[in-house]
Order: structure tokens, then sequence, then C-alpha cells
């Protein structure tokens, strides 16, 4: 029995996609994997938690910082 | 759509289990407290603010 | 460090050139009109809902 793997499937996913955007769409060197977000964890809370079947996409510090900073100048 | 879930109606409150992230159930950084009162917050703007609205701004 | 990029500061934005795939750059279906009002709502939110800062003007 082979199993045929998908060389596509060794190439990490792209940090910056799972969260939403990456600047170097198809010259990107990871993975872009195009998802469905949770519309209720856009809402603010999914009681399904980890279990969801759909993402929750977790949100970073940097981009908190780079929006304050585009405030200030 | 209901976007809103009433915490008090879950029997079951899995993110305070030890081991749970919290942010597998809460987005912008809420909390049961925080997101407590956002929603009752949310409940009295409701008239000039609907969330709706602001999903089909989102292009959802 | 900051790795996410502003989407002002890219002069030319590639998603919008003619045979490129807004899909290659965003996920979840957002389009760079609704990244940008989901990363403010993701900065005002979880600066609004601070809970120390809640708990401070409860008096908690
Ligand atoms: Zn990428
Ligand atoms: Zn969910």
């Amino acid at each position: 029995l082979y199993l045929h793997v998908d060389p596509q499937s060794r190439i990490p996913p792209c940090p910056n996609y799972e969260r939403g955007f990456c600047k170097f769409g198809p010259e990107c060197t990871k993975r872009h994997i195009r998802r469905t977000l949770c519309e209720l964890y856009l809402a603010g809370f999914c009681p399904e938690g980890p279990e969801c079947e759909k993402v929750h996409p977790k949100w970073s510090f940097s981009e908190a910082i780079r929006i304050r900073a585009k405030g200030e100048v | 759509p209901i976007t809103q879930v009433d915490l008090e109606s879950l029997e079951d409150k899995p993110w305070r289990k030890p081991g749970a992230d919290i942010t597998d159930y809460f987005n912008y950084g809420f909390d049961e407290f925080s997101w407590t009162s956002y929603c009752l917050r949310q409940d009295k703007l409701r008239d000039d603010y609907d969330s709706n609205k602001l999903m089909a701004v989102c292009g959802f």
C-alpha cells in the first residue's frame, strides 16, 4: 500500500496568512491554506473553542503595535 | 445569525478548565467578565448600532 | 517584533493587479478593506475592554 504524499503538505503553513493576510501572496515560501473563519469567534466568543470546525485565528501583539505606531505618525 | 452566545446558558465552561487556552474561546482579548460587559453594552446600543451591519461591513 | 505589514505602506498593492488572485494574499474571504477594519476592531476592543482597566473602573 502506497500513500501518495502531497509535497505541498511538507511545507509549513504561513503564520501571517493564518492570521488573515500575507504580503508575499503567491511568492510566499510558506503554505497559504484557504480556510473558513468562525463567525461566532469573529463576533467575540465561540463555545466550541478548540473543537470548532472553523478557524479561530489568533491575534498577536505585533498587530496592535503596528496599528498604534501608525496612529501616532 | 446568532453571533452572541449567552455565557449563563452554558452549563459547562470549558475555558475554565486547567490547561484550557481562553483565546481558543474568546477573541479580542475578552474574558468572561469583559465579554459580558461588552454584550450588555451591545444590547444597549442595539438601536443605533447593529452588529449585523458591522458583519456586513466586514464582508461576512 | 513587528511581523505584520501595514497595508498603507505597500506602495504597489499586488493583489489589485490584473490576473492576481486576492485569496493568495488574504485568507478567510478578507479583502484590504475588511482586513483593515478587522485589524482596527481588534485594536479597539482589546483597548476598550482591557479587563484590568474594567476592574479598576468597577472598583474590584
Ligand atoms: Zn505567506
Ligand atoms: Zn468557532
